[in-house]
Order: C-alpha cells, then structure tokens, then sequence
C-alpha cells in the first residue's frame, strides 16, 4: 500500500477514536450541574414556546426523557436530551415566529 | 377436538354421529356452556356449537379442514364478493356475498392474512337466501375468501383488499 | 458642518415619519379583516377544485370526492355505528336535571333545530360559544356537573342536537362587534397557519391536499369539514366531537394539543363554520 | 338495561329483509389499552335467528368481526307484525335476547 494511503487512513482512525473518546469523556464528565444548566434553558426555551402556544410534542418528550435520564443519575443522556429539548423548544419558537407573518401566504383569496 | 360438521339435514346420519362423538369430549361442558345455548340435544337442528376449532386456525386450509371436515373447494363465479379496494379503515370492512347457487347452507368468510384466519361463518337454514353483508376486521393487506357450501360442495372466490393505517401517524 | 446639520435634518425627518406612522391609529379591525370576501373566495375554491360535488355533499368530506370511500359510507350508513349513541343522546337531552329542568329550558326552540348557528358571538361575554360550551354552561346554571368533552354523553348529546338540525344550512353570524372580528381572525390564523415538527397547517391538509390520500385516508376538503360532527370514527371505534378532532389533528402533526374548548380551538371552530355557511347540516356522521 | 340489539326487518313481498347492530366491543385480543396493557379477548360467538319458532339464520363468529357488528341477510317468509326473536352469546358466557316486530 502506498504510504499516503497509510497515513490518510492513520490519520482518520486517530480522528475516530478521538472524538468517541471526546464523547465518552462528555459523557462522564457532564455533572449534575451541567445537566440542570441545559435542562434550565431547555425549559425556559419550551415556556417561551408556552407563550406563544406553539409548543411539539418531541420537545415534550425529550424534556421528560432527560428528566427521567437524571433522576437514574445517567447525567450524560440526560444532559444529550436536555440539549435536544432546547434544540426543539428553540424550533418551535422560531416556527411561530416566521408563521406569525408567512400564514396570510396561505390564505385562499 | 370440536369437528362439527355445517350440513343440511341431507347428511344428518353423519350429523348425529359427529355429536355423539362430541359428546364425549371433555371440553363439550366449556363450548356448551360457553355458547350460552343448549345445543347439542337437538340432532335434528343444524348444530348450534361454535366451531371453535376452525376459529383456532391460522392459514386457510387448516381452517377449512376443521370447519368443513377436508371439503374439495371449487373457485366459482357463481360467489360473489363485494369487498372495496383500499379499506377505509382495516376496523370496519364492509363486505357482501352473494352465491347464485342452489341449496348454499353456509357461507364462511376468511381472511388468511389475520392472526385467526376464519373471521366468520354463516349457516343457511332452507328458505334463508344465500347473500349476507357483514362489517370485519383486517390487521393489514390480504385476500378476503368466500367459500360457499351447497348441496355438500363447495365453491368459492377471494378479492384482495388493501389496508393500510390513516393520517400521518402520532 | 453644514452637511452634519443637514443630514441630522433628514435624520430627524425620517424619525418624525415613522413617529406618525406609528400614531396614526393602523386602517380599524372591521376594513382589513373582510370575512365575507374570505368566505367567497374559500367556497369558489372548492367548487372548482371539486365541480361534480353539490354544496351540501361537501357535509361528507372524503365520501364526497372518492367513489370507492363513498360506495363503503353507503353500505356503512345502511345501519351507522352512531346508532346507540344518537338514542342515548336523545335519552340524555330529555332526562331532567335535579332541579326539574332539561336542555331544552336553556337553548332556542328547545334545543332543537339549531345546532346549525352553533358556535355564535356571544356579545354579553364577548367570546364564541360552541354547542358543547353551550351545553356545560347549561348544566352547570342548573346545579349540574360540567360533562367531559371530546366523547361520552357530550358527543351523544351533540349528535342528538345534530339530528334535528340534518339539512338546514349553517348560518353562523358575523356580528358587527371588532371582538367578533378579532375571534374570527385568531380562528382563521389558526387554520392557515403551520405548527408542530411535521410543520403542516389545517390548510395543508383540508385545502392543499384535499380530496387526495393520506395513507389510509381520503382528506376531506374544509369546506363543510364539521357538517356532519359528531362523528363515530372507525380509527376511535367511538363517538367524538370537534375538540376530539382538533385535538388528534395537532397530535399527528405532533404539535403539543391545547384544552378542550381552549379559546383557540372556539375561534377555529367559528372560523370553520362561518366558511361553511350554506352547506347543510349532516350530523352525527361516520368516518374512517 | 335498553336491548343491546338494534334489529330492522322489512316485509318485501314474499321475502323479509333483516339488518341488526349489536352493540359490543368485538375485543379481538391483539388491541392493547392506554397503558399499554393487552385488552383480553371478548367477542360474540354465536347469533340466531328465528321467526315464529323456525330457525332463519345462525352466525358463528370470531374476534376479526367488527365492534357493534352488523349483519343483513333476508329469508323468504315473514309478513308485517310478525316477530322475529334474535339472541348472542359471547365467549364470556354473556348473552342476550330481543323480539322485533317485521314492519
């Protein structure tokens, strides 16, 4: 095998094995503290959603998925769900933002 | 187990030793008690036990094997089927039969992609004419089976009807 | 330093426009929102789109664009699974409350023939009143319990109410109140408007999609989408009313689903209805 | 209790056409509930008809029948103001029984 070929596929299973560690290590690493820091802003993004009653139901069930993660002190998972959560509450935020504008396009005239 | 035979009064002979037969099986005081009917005295009647064996089957054959006693079924366009194309709901299936045949004694209906394959079985007392409409349920995607008894043969024809779930799902 | 004055002039200048832009009061409620026009241009949109379809027929929502769907609601209608549930309403509406009154003390015309200018404006309480509002409002001034919406007695009830109202025309009234027009808005910012992760409005369904499958389903077009509530749905294997329709819709489009009788939901319903004026009523109804 | 069985039977000249609803769940077994938990099975076995003593028509079914079953089927006989007596059982031994007049 050529030596660039050597080094290319060096190069990617270093990377690999790099980022699955990184993943690991965020995992353990993620203490309690850290998970309710994301779960907070997960809920708070879901409550400004409340608000604008446009809320989805995945966001609701990450939300608890997390909660549920913590309470079995998985604060990994449960910090992966919380940030889902946020991910989710933050779409739907924007949703009701754009269609608070975009809906008068869809009304037949 | 249960091999009750849905015949006219013509094979009655055979009628009454099949029920003395059943009587004898343990499990006559369940089925008889479960029916809610007294059925069995009666040999004269067509007998009124469920044919919970043939209700127990799950492919075709077997099921008409236990309900007809290994009947030599005929595809026929004298039975016809009224079933739709695409169900509206795999929970209530509106289907008809109709046999343009003379003496029909029961009418069964299958559905061999069911858990269970026969779903129903009517018997036709003489006079009573040989055309039902009943509403059944369909897991998914399969033939629906119409055999028809008459005159101790049996005929029978099948349409496919398509069953899929509604909406864009949860 | 004269060009800073000048453009601090036209600063200023530009400031004083949007000032005054913001003052004047915005054109009133009544001018912007037309829901006559709405109503024109919603009904002619579904007459063309679905010509061969009388107006009353669009009470049937798929039955009355898909041959095949329609040949199965005949041979279901032959004896409808609403059956016991349209006796038990009637039942229900005639059996006194413990006070000695019924339903009919509280409604129009006894209550019956009327479900067709259900939900109305109510200008006292400045909301819109369903009939199932209508209902509980009833019972609860007659020292009753409110019912549970969405199935149950509520559903038989309406179905009973439905039955008497069968073939007059929706005739939902639009009173010249701004509060009436707000609520009618909101109704029509819900239909056309998309929600949940799959992002689809009502419209994208009732009006883009009518009359086209959904998997198993027909779409029923919105034009006289809730003549024939409450409906028996094969899918439920029960009774529900327009909450339990609203309600399942947000669900499959997995946006988080409000109350029953949640203001939105009135407003949608009265939106819905105002659309439908001359379809003829056709509850209760069967559907998939 | 009000009948659970809603019968229609119409005198055609020399043939009476009979339609019936029965009101039952038709639980097939296989259908779980809000928790998740299997609903057990529970579904009319056996339905009889009979119009002045004579047996016109007996439905043996199974749990792929639809909930609140219907059935039409006509039998030649019959003529107004007759009665037509029509029974289910179930595999929960429950049962029940009702007479129709033939309009």
């Amino acid at each position: 095998m050529k030596p660039e070929k050597i080094m290319v596929r060096l190069a990617l299973v270093l990377l690999v094995g790099a980022t699955a560690l990184a993943g690991a290590a965020s995992a353990q690493a993620a203490t309690q503290s850290e998970f309710e820091a994301a779960y907070r802003a997960a809920t708070e993004a879901e409550q400004k959603a409340s608000a604008l009653r446009n809320q989805w139901t995945p966001t609701e069930a990450a939300l608890e998925a997390a909660a549920k993660a913590a309470a079995a002190k998985d604060y990994g998972t449960a910090m992966d769900l919380a940030r889902r959560a946020e991910a989710l509450a933050e779409a739907s935020v924007e949703q009701a933002k754009e269609q608070d504008k975009l809906w008068q396009n869809a009304v037949l005239k | 187990m249960s091999r009750v035979s849905i015949v006219t009064p013509a094979a009655l002979a055979l009628e009454r030793r099949l029920v003395l037969q059943f009587l004898g099986v343990g499990s006559l005081a369940a089925t008889g008690l479960a029916s809610g009917f007294v059925p069995l005295a009666r040999a004269a009647e067509q007998s009124l036990a469920w044919p919970k064996n043939a209700f127990a089957q799950k492919n075709e054959a077997a099921a008409l094997a236990a309900l007809f006693e290994k009947p030599i079924v005929v595809p026929s366009d004298k039975v016809s089927l009224d079933v739709p194309e695409i169900a509206e709901n795999g929970a209530v299936v509106p289907v008809s039969v109709t046999a343009a045949l003379p003496n029909v004694t029961a009418i069964a209906l299958l559905i061999p992609e069911n858990p269970f394959t026969l779903a129903a079985c009517c018997q036709i007392p003489e006079g009573t004419e040989p055309a039902i409409s009943c509403r059944l349920k369909m897991a998914k995607t399969s033939d629906v089976v119409a055999v028809v008894q008459a005159d101790g043969k049996y005929y029978s024809t099948r349409k496919q009807v398509k069953v899929t779930l509604g909406g864009c799902g949860g | 330093m004269k060009v800073a004055i000048a453009t601090i002039g036209r600063r200023a200048a530009a400031c004083l426009v949007l000032l005054l832009a913001l003052v004047l009061p915005p054109a009133s409620a009544e001018q912007r929102i037309d829901p006559a026009a709405d109503q024109r241009a919603f009904q002619a949109y579904f007459r063309q789109a679905f010509p061969s379809v009388a107006l009353n027929d669009f009470a049937n929502g798929p039955y009355a664009v898909d041959k095949d769907m329609r040949k199965q609601w005949e041979e279901i209608m032959q004896f409808p699974p609403y059956d016991f549930a349209l006796e038990d309403g009637k039942k229900l509406f005639e059996t006194p409350f413990k006070n000695g009154k019924t339903y009919a003390d509280c409604f129009p015309q006894k209550g019956i023939g009327i479900r067709q200018n259900y939900p109305y404006f109510d200008r006292q309480t400045g909301e819109v009143v369903t009939l199932d509002l209508a209902i509980n409002r009833c019972r609860e001034q007659n020292g009753e319990t409110p019912l549970p919406y969405q199935v149950g007695d509520m559903a038989a009830i309406d179905a009973y109410m439905a039955s008497t109202s069968r073939g007059k025309p929706f005739a939902i009234a639009l009173p010249a109140d701004p509060r009436a027009f707000a609520a009618y808005e909101k109704g029509k910012k819900f239909f056309y408007e998309r929600r949940g992760q799959l992002n689809f409005s009502c419209a994208s369904c009732h009006v883009q999609a009518a009359g086209k499958r959904l998997r198993g389903d027909i779409l029923a077009p919105a034009l006289g989408i809730l003549a024939s509530f409450p409906i028996y749905r094969s899918d439920w294997g029960s009774m529900g009313t327009v909450d339990r329709r609203f309600i399942s819709c947000n669900d499959q489009v997995r946006s988080v689903a409000f109350k029953p009788e949640d203001e939105l939901y009135r407003d949608l319903e009265y939106f819905l209805s105002y659309m439908s004026n001359g379809v003829a009523i056709a509850g209760p109804g069967t559907r998939p | 209790m009000a009948s659970t069985i809603r019968v229609r039977a119409v005198a055609h000249g020399e043939s009476t056409e009979v339609q019936s609803l029965i009101q039952h769940p038709m639980d097939s077994g296989f259908v779980k509930d809000k928790d998740g938990k299997l609903i057990p099975p529970h579904y009319i076995e056996t339905v009889t008809f009979d119009w002045n003593g004579k047996r016109v028509f007996t439905a043996f079914w199974g749990p792929a029948v639809s909930k609140d079953p219907y059935l039409k089927f006509s039998f030649k006989g019959g003529k107004k103001g007759d009665t037509l007596k029509i029974g289910w059982s179930d595999n929960e031994g429950k049962s029940d029984e009702t007479m129709a007049t033939i309009l």
